[in-house]
């Protein structure tokens, strides 16, 4: 077991209305964790289109508790598989405007090759597993989005 | 009872954030379904989308699964965060 | 062409002694990029040991001009073969402590598997292609390391 | 002349972190390492080493490059960066 997940006060998972700041959880994955020289990230943010259609805003609904459990689950997967230090994710809920973040998640590792994997594995399955649903208000009006069969065939594919 | 709870576009399509229903009679998630189309025909029609997901407790379960009084029982679309 | 990479004064590449900001660049990377919904980042630090000798320090060696040539190339190579938008490189000189920055590379694109591939492409090709050299303080002494067999077939695995 | 460069532990094992040669009867980077063994027997040894890259105007080449006055040929060991 790796020692900088012993560290108290580290939540690993945080669903939130909120922003947060990218910097300050990269510092706080790197923070007496001097094991881990590689860190990789990933966020996404709010486009200012989706399938050609002009976006003005999302609205993001969650399944509370049942979401921690899952992205819990999926954390845990992740460090079955690969030999990393930590991990975190933010997932924002409410209304959000263009260029604003929607999702955050850091790996840390001794090799950049697990966290690189760990992270998109994360990211392929929260996409896939953890149930949170987005409603678009596009110059259209508003609407649910649909899943997209390639998110389901990015988290297929890690079973191969 | 039973907990019954939707999100997302079927919450909308329903109406409805949450309900409860009786135990009595009902043991699978698929008669969750059924209980909740004869309590309110308009359902019926929305409930029977063949992609809606089912949780059971917060985990994923298929229509066969076993509910009891005091479950938690939610139904969704398929998810779309990240 | 991505809009974006026409933004001026963004260089892509940064050789420096000075330390960086990790939230700072991906703020950089994200500012009137409302296109690119993703963004991953690598950052690599100094670790405290290495094949299980106690690291005090590095220090960092290039060669100017041929360092950013190559880069300069690899970010280019990544770009054609990867829908992406935004790109940094800042790599850091001379005598670094534990824990410090030593690396950063930043990604941007619509689609996360694009940013995730080519940052991890750009850092592969980075640890192999461009002239940097580390020498290492540990409790020994100092000594220069050594290439490792595994980057070369990192690198190698992209061609297949 | 041709500028010679050196990086990294070839610097230090040469005690030397440039030169500059003749470009007369230097045609090749294996003549370029011929004429600095001529010119430093000291140096022979940690020229020969098989792992050693060189760059000609920055641009990685192998033992066989032509190389001409004004030329920038800079030897090292393979890259650690990152």
């Amino acid at each position: 077991m790796n020692m900088t997940s012993l560290i108290n006060n580290y939540p690993e998972i945080s669903i939130q209305t909120e922003d947060f700041d990218h910097g300050v959880e990269v510092n706080l994955l790197e923070k007496h964790n001097v094991e881990d020289g590689a860190v990789v990230t990933f966020s996404g943010r709010v486009r200012n289109n989706n399938l050609g259609l002009k976006v003005r805003g999302l609205f993001l609904e969650h399944y509370p508790d049942m979401t921690e459990k899952l992205l819990a689950e999926i954390i845990e997967t992740a460090k079955q598989r690969w030999n990393i230090g930590r991990v975190k994710v933010i997932h924002r809920i409410g209304q959000l405007a263009i260029g604003e973040q929607i999702v955050f998640v850091g790996v840390t590792s001794k090799h950049r090759q697990d966290a690189f994997a760990a992270n998109e594995f994360i990211m392929d399955f929260l996409k896939v597993k953890a149930p949170f649903w987005k409603k678009e208000l596009t110059e259209l009006g508003e609407s649910w989005l649909e899943a997209k069969t390639s998110d389901k065939e990015k988290a297929q594919a890690w079973s191969k | 009872m039973i907990k019954v709870i939707f999100f997302a576009a079927l919450r909308e399509e329903l109406g409805c954030g949450g309900t409860e229903i009786s135990a009595t009679n009902v043991n699978t998630v698929a008669e969750v379904k059924l209980a909740l189309g004869q309590q309110n025909n308009d359902w019926q029609h929305y409930l029977t989308n063949n992609s809606l997901l089912c949780a059971v407790n917060h985990q994923m379960v298929n229509r066969d699964f076993s509910v009891k009084a005091g479950d938690e029982v939610a139904f969704f679309p398929p998810v779309t965060g990240g």
